[in-house]
């Protein structure tokens, strides 16, 4: 590592300001008020959170003008939800991956997604596997095709954008011929789509909106886990440690190879869980299904950058991401019912950009404004 | 001390400069003359950096002028205070790891023929200034990624000579430099000044300040408390118009608890850096590696630490042979270690003190198998700053945001979680200001009392002598000498300074990579 | 309680699909794979100029930008929270689109599906342009015509899982095996939906394989990406090219002969008839044997257990009557 | 003499880089091979259009090579090639415009849409791939909105010129690989020889002490991202070249990745402040050999993103062996 590289902790972007976990900001002396406006204007997590609740309530008010071609009320809000799960998962997949440092990222969770995708289809499909048994099978084989990027990034040495571009390609070839490009849609499978279908929550059921299932078997248990990984667990901080100052975290004895090459195993773990999402929400093992379109990685990459993970390393928050893609995904549906016709899906694509610039710019102009850069 | 001219050439008046709500600098005066080597001294934390960063244009003032020639200006960005002729070696080296020394030297203003840079011409000047500082004409073409920390200092050094500038600015140019290195800088120091340069010098070496300075000015809290000749001070009179009150002095008395070495190193070897090492730590004792960098005591730290690999001879701990594979391995064993180049090595820069000091030791805070106990955390991070005294609102705050003294005590404390049973501490003071390291010092000797065997490696010889049990002074990866406590510094002297041909030798090492 | 419950929006729907007859409003929604191919913006036109015609039909059209069966869910989605009457849907993979036409209907919207198939879905009814049949031996008759009645050729195809596609080429493969024995396939290979993609294999294929003296552009973007790659390599009237292209990105192929001919039905006509079966649907009419549905879209067959309507055989585009369609 | 040269030669920064090394040897492998396995491969029919595809992604490289040293990246490039095409696709239909102006118009805007990424990154301060995010999908909202729902269709030959066509070629060579050859040659110089072009490599190095130099690094990292908007401006008429007399949506698609890959494994470092030009046209010129070679081979095509990843991993790790070794 050169001396005096980008890495040094301390650069002048704005991801350095401290918002991430856990340091909050510097020893500044200042009224309630002030304090509360620079959160806004410099925390990411703050700014999200009042956007979603801006766009929600833009929904509501344009509803309720006439200004939507179908009611948007929280039925639909919650039944969106659905699409939120996979990103939002392999989101919080790149999280883990960006903060351990290094320039750290995966572009492989989509074919890691249609790879293991398959191979649920076989298991669960074919072998008339179990579901448990699949299900925790196909989580298994993600970690392992993350595991060949954590060998060749941390113990090999290769940089991760280069080791998981060849991965993206490879498995994106081998998630192809397993099955001769053919999807995998046996009863089983066709059965499993009830894991996305919307439920009626106990107790608390009849007053609020019907949540799909896969919200609560897929979506909250990531959720959990991961907060629990990076902020809870002894593992989070050695995450932490090797993302800001990876020499440091060597001289502190922390075992940096192992810590960075575990990060990209979980990534792949989430990345296989997401495959058996996909796989209830088509009904089908699709070869492409993380591949088809764009892919599935740039957009994870996107909602955690929005998210306020900072690609250099060291910090990110799980509330972050998950409030990016609550964003996205209730913005996206409202803007559907709002503009009709292709220019719907076009639209969203402006907003997206919008919200990414407008709100890196805000964050990094007034932290500068406030100092906090060194 | 030669005579300087009279008519000022530099004029502060009434600066004042603030970050979001810090108070930088509440009130600065100034005078440079033309010839001066003008010292400023402070405690960390003081705003001597950020007065500088306002001359070199790094920052714009917030209030106050600034005169230059007779003239009132405004320093217009770093290539506007290059245009009035101010040159500056900023605190931490600002060079480019991938670009070759006579690159980095040119870089911003290269010599260019036809539209391309001049690389012949430039190389030219390159060696002729390292001739300058005694430094090799090869370093030239070096990739500056492969220099030593103080070769690198060297570098930006020779950076600042070779714009023929009015003003040259040093902070804390000596921090990372050996004896040698120093009396050559201050060679080069004291030529330009003769040549009517005015030269302003940070530094937290108090005592160098009279082989070099004509005056000093002392800052406390961002203000300047005035500007005195140095013929009427004393190591003593500054401190204690740094820190605003009393101070210690000499070393803290105690009985050395002798007995049985805890770690022993005998014939201890790592080929091309050091060999043949032997050496024990008792219990309860300190003993000080002193040696200038590249002498090798650096490698000998990080070898015990498991990060230098050993080629050669044995290393016991209570007895029983050890082989540390790793840091990691080594605190296994209770070994700790203190890094020297606290940026680079130590400081979690945007974590919280919290978290800089439990990350050694995270083990500490296992719970239910992979749990953090955060609440054991906190506790342990509050009572580890009250202990060393560690100024920070709190323990939430970020480490970056911290003096380097305090940085310096945070990473320290890392090493105190749990008492280690040998406590290697690497250049523990470096950049750090006279009050702190009083205080470090102080923490080393307690440490000491209760029984853990630290072994100390230092460039700075009045450390050095301050708070060892023995003295082992190295020279060119051997044991050279050895000294009991209170050796007389010219006796430490004469056996480690007055070498020259250590300077190509292996990098300082310091910079693990 | 702090939500009125609509059941995703089923209550509404269930009202109009069940009480219908007369000529009352009727909402028929078409989701093609994937928005701005010419392909289906002339589906759309077609569906238009139904609008146009039977009154009470409003015509929504509103497609994905990728042709991403996800993107595409969320829309069927987002037309079940409009409550439309009837969604038809052009699937980018069937067994996806399934479990959300499961939903539709549970919402009580009448589904169908149109020039691609959902099988295993609970569609009322598939709109087909032609049978796989035909237009697999269309594609085969006209090249070997071309290519002299033997040679070997390779076909360029594009998504690895477009389910017609596939099932295209399967015919091909067949029908030449056992109309024409001495012609050989010599390899399928995929483009992707991209053009550029199509004339590199194109152009590959061609220099591996001196003897190859035929193409096929199985979709409407690899039908001008072979045909180009045979203009560059300036080898018209050595190989010959065929594809599934729409009229006008094949003039000008077709026009210097690098394309011999491209099969393909009135696509307009394909979204008028699928709108009308949309209609059908809501008002609750059966469909006859025979249909005609407009003055000139007549004589639709109607096959009563796979519940498919047929537009009719599919037609030779050529020099001639290529420029006759403004898509 | 010979001393004086290699003195000379050790003044200035090294021509090649080892990475190229490595890949110039990889590729030949992979050549050697396919022209033994598949003759027709050597043949002038099969390189030629070989060399065609990769330009386009060549130009780019170059340009996002800049963009890497200097320590950013752009995701855009994908989305601004779109904008481009089409634009310039609709003025060749509706205005019959000759290849000359129709080139600057494409390059002037893809220049434009460069700037605004310039803008925002060097003033804005806030890390590139953020902005570029951004970007992208702003950049592709309005190429959407240009194509309005329908193919660009019969597009005329002008740019037959850059094609794979017999027009294309003098004396066997298409003009196109001449022309990224030109760039690539210009580009070398200017971060080899040329003041500003060091600065890239500083900025990249560390931004704060080349802004402590003097630096002008705004101005640097806006004309980084300029240059790259204009060569993506320069590879969309290229496409047009390559592409069919119809111009469809998903002109561009993926193409970010081919040229930040192209990039890297050119041994440029994503970390910024090191990096060569020459490494990433090699490193574009590999990917485009193996998937032509799979193609060629009669392989099933599927399979050619598995080969690509392979190669990707052995060009790279190869790299790094040497480099360690030369470490010890
Ligand atoms: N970039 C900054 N942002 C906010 N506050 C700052 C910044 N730089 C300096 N400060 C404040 O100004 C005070 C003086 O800083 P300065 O760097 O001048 O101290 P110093 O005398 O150089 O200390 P040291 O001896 O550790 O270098 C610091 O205590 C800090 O609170
Ligand atoms: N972003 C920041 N916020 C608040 N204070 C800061 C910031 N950056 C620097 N400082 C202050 O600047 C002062 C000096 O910073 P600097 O980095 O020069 O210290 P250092 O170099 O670590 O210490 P020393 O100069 O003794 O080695 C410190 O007191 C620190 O509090
Ligand atoms: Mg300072
Ligand atoms: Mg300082």
């Amino acid at each position: 590592m050169s001396p005096t590289g980008n890495e040094r902790p301390g650069q002048a972007t704005s991801d350095r300001t401290p918002t991430g976990e856990p340091a909050s900001a510097g020893p500044h002396a200042e009224g309630v008020g002030g304090r509360v406006l620079r959160a806004l204007l410099t925390q990411r997590l703050v700014l999200l959170a009042v956007l979603v609740v801006l766009v929600v309530v833009v929904m509501f008010a344009l509803d309720a003008a006439g200004r939507l071609s179908a009611s948007y009320n929280f039925d639909y809000m919650s039944a969106v939800l659905i699409n939120a799960v996979p990103l939002t998962m392999l989101a919080l997949a790149e999280l883990v991956v960006i903060v351990s440092g290094r320039g750290g990222i995966d572009l492989s969770v989509g074919s890691i997604v249609s790879l293991a995708g398959m191979f649920f289809g076989f298991a669960y499909g074919l072998w008339g596997w179990s579901l448990p048994l699949a299900l925790a099978a196909t989580v298994v084989v993600g970690g392992l095709l993350g595991a060949v990027n954590g060998v060749l990034v941390a113990y090999l040495g290769f940089p991760p954008l280069i080791a998981t571009l060849a991965t993206y390609y490879a498995y994106w070839s081998l998630a192809l011929v397993v099955n001769a490009q053919r999807p995998i849609n046996s009863p089983p499978i066709q059965g499993l789509y009830d894991l996305s279908r919307t439920v009626e929550l106990p107790l608390i059921g009849p007053y609020v909106p019907l949540v799909p299932f896969g919200v609560f078997l897929f979506l909250l248990p990531t959720v959990v886990v991961v907060w629990i990984l990076v902020s809870r667990l002894l593992y989070g901080r050695s995450l932490y440690a090797i993302g800001t100052n990876d020499v440091a975290a060597m001289w502190a004895g922390l075992d940096v190879r192992r810590t960075r090459a575990w990060a990209f195993v979980v990534s792949g773990a989430i990345s296989g869980l997401v495959a058996v999402v996909t796989v209830s929400q088509f009904a089908s093992a699709r070869p492409d299904a993380g591949t088809a379109g764009n892919g599935m990685a740039l957009p994870a990459i996107t909602i955690a950058v929005l998210g306020g993970v900072a690609i250099t390393g060291g910090i990110g928050r799980v509330a972050g991401v998950v409030l990016a893609a609550l964003l996205v995904v209730w913005l996206d549906a409202g803007i559907l019912l709002l503009v009709a016709g292709n220019i719907a899906s076009q639209v969203q694509l402006l907003a997206l950009g919008v919200i990414l610039v407008g709100a890196a710019l805000l964050n990094g102009v007034t932290s500068r404004r406030y100092g906090l850069s060194t | 001390m030669h005579t300087v001219a009279e008519t000022p050439l530099l004029t502060l008046s009434g600066v004042t400069k603030r970050f979001g709500g810090v108070q930088a600098i509440r009130h600065a005066d100034l005078t440079l003359l033309p010839g001066q080597v003008h010292a400023i001294v402070g405690e960390n934390g003081a705003g001597k950096s950020t007065l500088i960063k306002i001359l070199s244009g790094a920052e714009q003032l917030d209030d106050g002028t600034i005169t230059f020639d007779g003239a009132e200006t405004h320093v217009r960005g770093p290539s506007g205070a290059i245009d009035l002729g101010i040159a500056t070696v900023y605190q931490e080296a600002q060079l480019f790891g991938e670009l070759t020394v006579a690159e980095n030297i040119f870089v911003g203003r290269e010599i260019r023929r036809r539209g391309r840079v001049d690389w012949v011409e430039q190389n030219r000047q390159v060696v002729e200034l390292l001739g300058r500082l005694d430094l090799p004409a090869s370093l030239a073409t070096r990739e500056v990624s492969t220099l030593s920390a103080a070769e690198q200092q060297q570098v930006s050094i020779a950076k600042a000579l070779s714009r023929d500038a009015r003003v040259l600015i040093l902070d804390e140019p000596s921090a990372i430099l050996t004896q040698a290195e120093i009396e050559v800088l201050f060679t080069a120091i004291r030529r330009l000044a003769e040549q009517g340069v005015a030269i302003i010098y940070i530094t937290h070496r108090l005592d160098e300040l009279f082989s070099i300075a004509d005056v000093v000015t002392v800052m406390r809290d961002g203000s300047t408390l005035g500007t005195y000749e140095l013929a009427e001070m004393d190591v003593r009179r500054i401190a204690e118009l740094m820190v605003g009150g009393e101070i210690l002095e000499g070393r803290h008395d105690r009985e050395p608890a002798g007995g049985q070495p805890r770690l022993a190193l005998s014939g201890l070897t790592s080929a091309g850096r050091f060999e043949g090492i032997d050496l024990t730590v008792a219990a309860g004792e300190v003993v000080v590696l002193y040696g200038l960098v590249g002498s090798g005591v650096a490698e000998i730290a990080s070898a015990v630490y498991g990060v230098e690999e050993i080629t050669g001879g044995t290393l016991t701990l209570e007895g029983d042979s050890i082989r540390p594979r790793s840091p990691r391995h080594a605190r296994s064993l209770g070994i700790n270690l203190l890094p020297a180049n606290r940026k680079l090595g130590g400081m979690f820069t945007f974590q919280s003190v919290a978290f800089n000091i439990s990350v050694g030791n995270l083990g500490v805070f296992r719970r239910l198998g992979a749990w953090m106990d955060r609440g054991r955390e906190r506790g342990v991070a509050r009572d580890l700053i009250a202990r060393l005294a560690i100024k920070t609102p709190d323990e939430r705050t970020p480490v970056g945001s911290l003096s380097g003294g305090n940085a310096q005590k945070v990473v320290l404390a890392r090493q105190l979680v749990e008492r280690p049973a040998v406590l290697l501490l690497a250049e523990p003071t470096q950049g750090v200001d006279i009050g702190a390291k009083e205080e470090i010092h102080l923490i080393v000797s307690e440490l000491a009392d209760a029984g853990t065997a630290v072994l100390v490696t230092t460039s700075d010889l009045g450390e050095a002598i301050r708070i060892a049990d023995r003295l082992v002074v190295i020279r060119e990866g051997r044991v050279f000498a050895e000294f009991p406590a209170r050796a007389r510094q010219s006796e430490v002297l004469a056996a480690a300074a007055g070498q020259r041909d250590d300077v190509d030798g292996p990098g300082s090492g310091e910079v693990a990579s | 309680g702090c939500t009125e419950r609509t059941d995703g929006g089923g209550g509404g729907g269930e009202g109009d699909a069940g009480g219908n007859g007369g000529d009352e409003q009727v909402t028929v929604a078409f989701v093609p794979k994937i928005q701005g191919i010419p392909y289906f913006e002339a589906m759309n036109t077609g569906g238009q100029a139904a609008a146009e015609e039977i009154d009470g039909l409003e015509w929504l059209y509103q497609g994905p930008t990728t042709a991403d069966p996800a993107e595409q869910t969320d829309i069927v989605r987002s037309l079940i929270q409009q409550q439309v009457d009837v969604i038809i849907v052009a699937p980018n993979d069937p067994d996806s689109m399934a479990p959300v036409l499961q939903e539709a209907q549970d919402a009580g919207i009448h589904v169908a599906t149109s020039d691609t198939d959902a099988p295993s879905s609970v569609r009322e009814v598939f709109v087909s342009q032609a049978s796989a049949q035909g237009i697999g031996e269309y594609v085969v008759d006209t090249l070997v015509e071309a290519m002299g009645g033997s040679g070997q050729f390779a076909i360029v195809s594009c998504g690895e899982t477009a389910e017609n596609l596939n099932t295209w080429i399967e015919v091909e493969q067949e029908y030449t095996e056992s109309e024409y024995p001495d012609v050989e396939i010599t390899e399928v290979v995929y483009a992707g939906e991209d053009q550029a993609r199509a004339t590199e294999m194109a152009t590959d294929l061609m220099n591996a394989n001196p003897e190859l003296n035929g193409l096929v552009g199985q979709c409407t973007t690899s039908a001008p990406g072979v045909a180009q790659a045979v203009r560059d390599a300036g080898r018209i009237g050595e190989v010959f090219t065929v594809g599934v292209g729409t009229p006008q990105s094949m003039v000008p192929y077709l026009e210097d002969g690098s394309s011999s001919g491209s099969i393909l039905w009135d696509v307009e006509h394909l979204g008028y008839l699928t709108a009308w079966a949309g209609v059908q649907l809501a008002r609750g009419e059966e469909f006859q044997a025979e249909n005609d549905v407009s003055e000139d879209i007549t004589g639709v067959t109607f096959d009563e257990e796979t519940k498919e309507l047929l537009l009719g055989p599919p037609l030779v585009l050529t020099e001639e009557n290529a420029s006759d369609f403004d898509y | 003499m010979i001393g004086a040269l290699r003195r000379r030669e050790r003044i200035l920064p090294p021509p090649v880089t080892g990475q190229e090394i490595v890949l110039v040897g990889v590729i030949a492998v992979i050549w050697v091979l396919l022209t033994l396995l598949t003759p027709a491969f050597g043949s002038a029919d099969s390189i030629q259009p070989l060399l065609v595809r990769l330009a386009p992604i060549g130009v780019m490289a170059v340009g996002m090579t800049l963009v890497i040293v200097s320590g950013g990246i752009d995701i855009s490039v994908a989305a601004s090639l779109m904008v481009c095409s089409v634009v310039t696709a609709k003025l060749l239909v509706g205005t019959g415009l000759p290849m000359l102006p129709a080139l600057a118009v494409s390059v002037a805007l893809g220049g434009l849409l460069g700037a605004v990424n310039g803008l925002l990154i060097a003033y804005g301060r806030v890390h590139a791939i953020i902005i570029t995010f951004g970007t992208a999908n702003i950049f592709q909202f309005i190429g959407l909105r240009i194509f309005d729902s329908q193919t660009v269709n019969n597009i005329p030959a002008t740019f037959a010129f850059l094609g794979r066509g017999e027009a294309g070629r003098t004396l066997e060579v298409p003009h196109s690989f001449v022309l990224m050859l030109l760039i690539v040659a210009v580009a070398w110089w200017y971060v080899r020889h040329a003041a500003s072009g060091r600065h890239y490599f500083a900025i990249g190095g560390d931004q704060a002490s080349a802004r402590l130099a003097g630096i002008p690094v705004e101005r640097r990292v806006m004309s980084a991202y300029v240059v790259t908007g204009a060569l993506v401006g320069l590879a969309a008429c290229m496409t047009l070249a390559g592409g069919t007399a119809t111009l469809d949506q998903n002109v561009g698609v993926g193409q970010e990745l081919a040229v930040i890959a192209a990039v890297v494994i050119g041994g440029t470092s994503i970390m910024g402040g090191r990096g060569s030009v020459l490494g990433s046209v090699l490193g574009a010129l590999l990917v485009q050999t193996v998937r032509s070679g799979v193609t060629q081979l009669g392989w099933p095509s599927q399979l050619a993103n598995l080969f690509v990843g392979l190669f990707i991993v052995i060009a790279v790790g190869t790299d790094l062996v040497r480099e360690r070794r030369r470490r010890r």
